[in-house]
């Protein structure tokens, strides 16, 4: 993917205590502007190495001076933060759904479900061909995996959403839209997503229609990054019709499907 | 060799291991900050703003940053004080470290329920009197930008509790020292300065505020010429304590602040940078102190004002 | 394809052929960055504040950097009126180029003489009225926290001058809406905002403060949010046009402060920086408009208060 | 000297214009902290490479963010800036004056009256032995080069002033200081002097009370490096025991050694 970038870092300590959906709080440059660390989701674990990578899109001008570190270099991490992905039941089928960047955190809990022996069938969406990101490692970590792009330049033409809920609701599965769930795979245990805010809102939209559980990884602007500051609030139902905010770097960065309120 | 130096001071009644706290709003209840640093090594903690109820907060986006600062509008959130009373500050029971409590009310009498409330809670050191939030639309920064009121808040607030109490100050007035002066008068113990400067930022893409909020407080490294300016003037003219903060980073930033006139020093924003920043400065203060043979911080406290 | 996009403004009479003029203090008279930028291409020139009688200016240091910012103590340095329209101004005649002379009194008088001084100048487009300077003792920021005050400096100068005239007022006010209001009743015939922010900073090896006048006044990115704040807040309450500053870099900058309700944009401490920060910003706007089909800079002129 | 960089940047329109005694106003960094522009004197000019040289002590973040810069980056810079020396009439005998880092201009100046046949007597000092600079460059263009240090390590034992006055004064020139002017190198037609402030002031003493002509290059806080914002003053005389500040951007670096007001 043009403008993405994937970074290893040693860190021993992170690397041994990190769960899936979990991100760091990285500091890009090395002056007061930028002034403020930035979020990224740890994309994937080698615990016997002490290593621990991360998959960016540079987005503006902290990932950009991220993007500029040499190697060698120390960069300034907090982390593990956040909640993390709740890992299914053995044996259970799961979706992971995922568009552009949001596969980072998802591939991480590929990893771990492949440890358990879990597979999955993946939804990869992306703008173009060539902004699909980690097709081959999600296959060879013997998940199934289902392409879509916005330009139909790979997999099925449109949004990731929409190949998930064709897949899920074609005739006997047999895909009239051209993809489907592999055989078994529906309905899904549970489902993960991680993307664009529209993207997860219809994501939830669909599974809470099928009565599916699901949880989301979702993004918010962040101060501190360890529930300190109260920045990076997500509106989440609460009560009888009621909502209250939960902080997206301690509540999350995952809640489940049912609780954001979308809008 | 190294003389051993006196880091201990009194802000109106509480004392302090050492000059360094945190900027309510910035370090959470203080727990939040424990993974990453002793929090028996502060002087003290200023917790989150909490109010009578609850409340749930602004709309988010919450929080952008700007060139070497960061805007912020929170609006409050806090669980309410009975909740905060019973659930959070529990939780800070282990430590030897004084926790003080930063309120907020839309009302005087709002403000004198909370110092009333919390004069009975033991653990409560002493409270912090917000009256120069940005953030909400009724009281806050309206109380702080007019000394009479200002001064009303704070003998409500005096009246309600025999703890220290602290009376936060808004830089967005046109004379801090008038806001500081009544406020003085009214029976304050300490002065903490400053609260966020009234700003915004529009976002070019979708041309409008970027905040949910629209405007916001400006914090961080930005305001720090600012703030130093502020305690300098207040220090001249009003004989109280002075917990000075703004855009503190590092040690060297801290001594400004003493220098100027600050009693203590909170620190807020770069905690957000570096979590290790409180402690970090109070060990930076202990040497520069060492270097210098000053043998007690409390002859720091003002002396960039002798010629 | 893009259109062909109308950048052209008319600030208070002033037309100008795009909306980025200069910070007064920071480009000189405009000559010493006519080696980097063409002169003809900027909407206007906005000189360094003029005096009646001549002024030596304030002991150095006369400037700190700070994060983001910068702290200035000039103390409005200048050969006095009389010599800058001899001497200074000739030297802009070749330019097709408006220039706004910045004018700075230290009583009411001194600022209607300077107006009806300029007056009888041809070659003076308009007059910039600085009531914020907050580096001299007499006069400057004192006329400008006031809103009587500052009404009755806009009534002399307006008195005393057919040309436009437009206000600089100062942040360092509870209200600058109400600075604003008064200022527009009295007859201005624009606004512009913000100065600078007084601030100081602390020399901590000298344990003296670093600027030789001790305070002085903050500008640069770091105070762009307060800038931007002070724009949105004007332009709702007060019909005049503004011409925004504080901390404009990139035309990203430029495009907040117009979409916030500023008519033009002013380019100062960026200067010191980027010499062709001026006619970069310039461009950048004209390829925003055109990127966003936007034919006429004045359909953006407070865009972002349109829900 | 420790903390003592030279940078060589490729600037043909700068090599060619640049007169010693002039100064480059170097962005060190990327960012808006620090947002500054660093003056930087002209050390050294290659017109042939279009080389230009400076030479800078690592003092505080400006520079040490310039001492980061790699090999092949772009480094922004403003110059030829300021009035740089006046050149002395041919076959004058000057000598220059330089304490610490102050030998960066003078070096370029060094080096340009080589081209035009003069012969300078060099005073270098500095704090120790370590911290002289340049001394073999000087020597190998041909100028006498007297050495003093604080602490004795190497020549003269103390200020760099005290071994000029020592050397001009000495009995017969015969080196009561142990260090002398070479023979006929006094008095000098014109002094040239960079260095820190007590030492330009003393300097400056010096020559006014024997008599000779100089010229002294001095630092000031500089924001545009232009002229414009009046930043950089120097309190120089003027008139009947009055004083101006002139700015060390424009009318400076190099000003008349009897115009600066010491203080
Ligand atoms: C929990 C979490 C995990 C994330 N994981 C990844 C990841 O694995 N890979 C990846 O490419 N991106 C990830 N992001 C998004 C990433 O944080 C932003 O792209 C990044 O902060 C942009 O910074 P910038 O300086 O490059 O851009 P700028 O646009 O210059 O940033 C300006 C400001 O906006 C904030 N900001 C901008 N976009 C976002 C955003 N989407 N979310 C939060 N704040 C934002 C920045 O923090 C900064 O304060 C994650 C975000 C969160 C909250
Ligand atoms: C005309 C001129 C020529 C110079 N030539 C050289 C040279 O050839 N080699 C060299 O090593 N140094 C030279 N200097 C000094 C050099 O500019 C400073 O050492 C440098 O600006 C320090 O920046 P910093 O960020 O590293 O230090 P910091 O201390 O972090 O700087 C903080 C602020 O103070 C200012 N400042 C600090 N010291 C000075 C100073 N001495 N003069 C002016 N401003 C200062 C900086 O510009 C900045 O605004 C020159 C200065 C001037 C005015
Ligand atoms: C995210 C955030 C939340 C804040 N919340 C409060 C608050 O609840 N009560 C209060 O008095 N000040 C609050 N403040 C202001 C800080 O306590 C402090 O006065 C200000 O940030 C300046 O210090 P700093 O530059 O070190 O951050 C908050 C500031 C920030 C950045
Ligand atoms: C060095 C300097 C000198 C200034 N001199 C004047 C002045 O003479 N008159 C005036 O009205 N404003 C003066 N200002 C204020 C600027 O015009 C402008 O209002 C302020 O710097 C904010 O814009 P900026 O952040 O883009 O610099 C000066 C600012 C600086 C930095
Ligand atoms: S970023 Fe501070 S609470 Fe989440
Ligand atoms: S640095 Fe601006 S006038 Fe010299």
């Amino acid at each position: 993917m043009p403008g993405c970038r994937r970074l290893t870092l040693a860190a021993p300590g992170v690397a041994a205590a990190a769960r899936p959906g979990q991100f760091l709080h990285v500091r890009c440059g090395n002056t007061l502007d930028p002034l403020l660390r930035r979020p990224i989701s740890i994309n994937a674990v080698d615990r016997e190495k002490g290593e621990v990578a991360v998959m960016y899109r540079v987005a503006g001008r902290g990932t950009a001076l991220l993007a500029g570190r040499r190697e060698g270099e120390a960069v300034s991490l907090l982390g593990p933060l956040g909640n993390g992905f709740s890992m299914p039941r053995n044996g259970e089928r799961v979706s992971a759904v995922a568009g552009g960047i949001g596969i980072a955190p998802l591939f991480f809990l590929l990893q771990e479900l492949k440890e358990t022996g879990i597979h999955a069938a993946v939804f990869l969406g992306a703008a173009t061909k060539g902004s699909l990101l980690l097709v081959r490692e999600i296959s060879d970590l013997g998940h199934a995996v289902l392409l879509s792009t916005d330009d139909g330049s790979e997999g099925f033409h449109g949004a990731v959403t929409d190949l998930f809920y064709a897949a899920g609701s074609c005739p006997g599965r047999g895909g009239a839209a051209g993809a489907c769930l592999p055989e078994g795979f529906f309905p899904p245990g549970r489902v993960y997503g991680c993307g664009p805010r529209g993207m997860l809102a219809r994501l939830c939209e669909i599974i809470e229609k099928w009565g599916i559980p699901g949880e989301v990884s979702l993004e918010e602007r962040m101060g501190c990054g360890v529930g300190a500051c109260l920045s990076c609030a997500c509106k989440t139902r609460h009560g009888e019709g009621g909502y209250r905010y939960r902080r997206v770097c301690a509540e999350g960065p995952v809640f489940p499907a049912g609780e954001v309120v979308w809008q | 060799m190294a003389v051993k130096v006196n880091l201990t001071v009194n802000v109106g009644g509480i004392q302090m291991k050492n000059p360094v706290t945190t900027a309510s709003g910035t370090f959470g209840c203080g727990l939040e900050y424990a993974p990453f640093v002793d929090l028996n090594r502060l002087g003290a903690v200023v917790v989150k703003g909490v109010t009578l109820a609850p409340r749930a907060g602004n709309p988010v986006p919450r929080l952008a940053e700007t060139p070497a600062g960061v805007l912020n509008s929170i609006g409050l959130q806090n669980p309410g004080v009975e909740k905060f009373i019973e659930e959070v500050l529990p939780g800070l029971a282990g430590y030897d470290l004084p926790v003080i409590v930063n309120i907020a009310g839309e009302t005087v009498e709002e403000y004198a329920l909370l110092a009333g409330r919390l004069d009975r809670v033991q653990a409560v050191a002493g409270i912090e009197v917000n009256i120069s939030c940005p953030n909400v639309k009724k009281g806050g920064m309206q109380f702080g930008s007019d000394p009479a009121m200002a001064a009303e808040v704070t003998r409500a607030v005096r009246a309600s509790t025999g703890k220290p109490v602290i009376v936060k100050l808004s830089p967005n007035v046109t004379s801090i020292v008038a806001v500081a002066r009544k406020v003085a008068e009214a029976g304050a113990d300490a002065l903490s300065m400053i609260n966020t400067l009234l700003g915004m930022a529009v976002d070019i893409r979708k041309r409008r505020p970027l905040l949910g909020n629209v405007t916001g407080g400006l914090s961080g490294p930005a305001v720090r010429p600012v703030a130093v300016r502020a305690v300098w003037e207040v220090y001249r003219e009003v004989d109280l304590p002075i917990i000075g903060m703004g855009g503190i980073t590092c040690a060297g930033d801290a001594i400004e602040f003493i220098l100027a006139g600050a009693t203590a020093v909170a620190v807020g924003t770069a905690n957000f940078v570096n979590p290790r920043a409180t402690v970090e400065i109070a060990e930076g203060i202990e040497r520069y102190l060492e270097e210098n043979g000053i043998r007690d911080i409390n002859e720091l406290v003002g002396a960039a004002h002798n010629e």
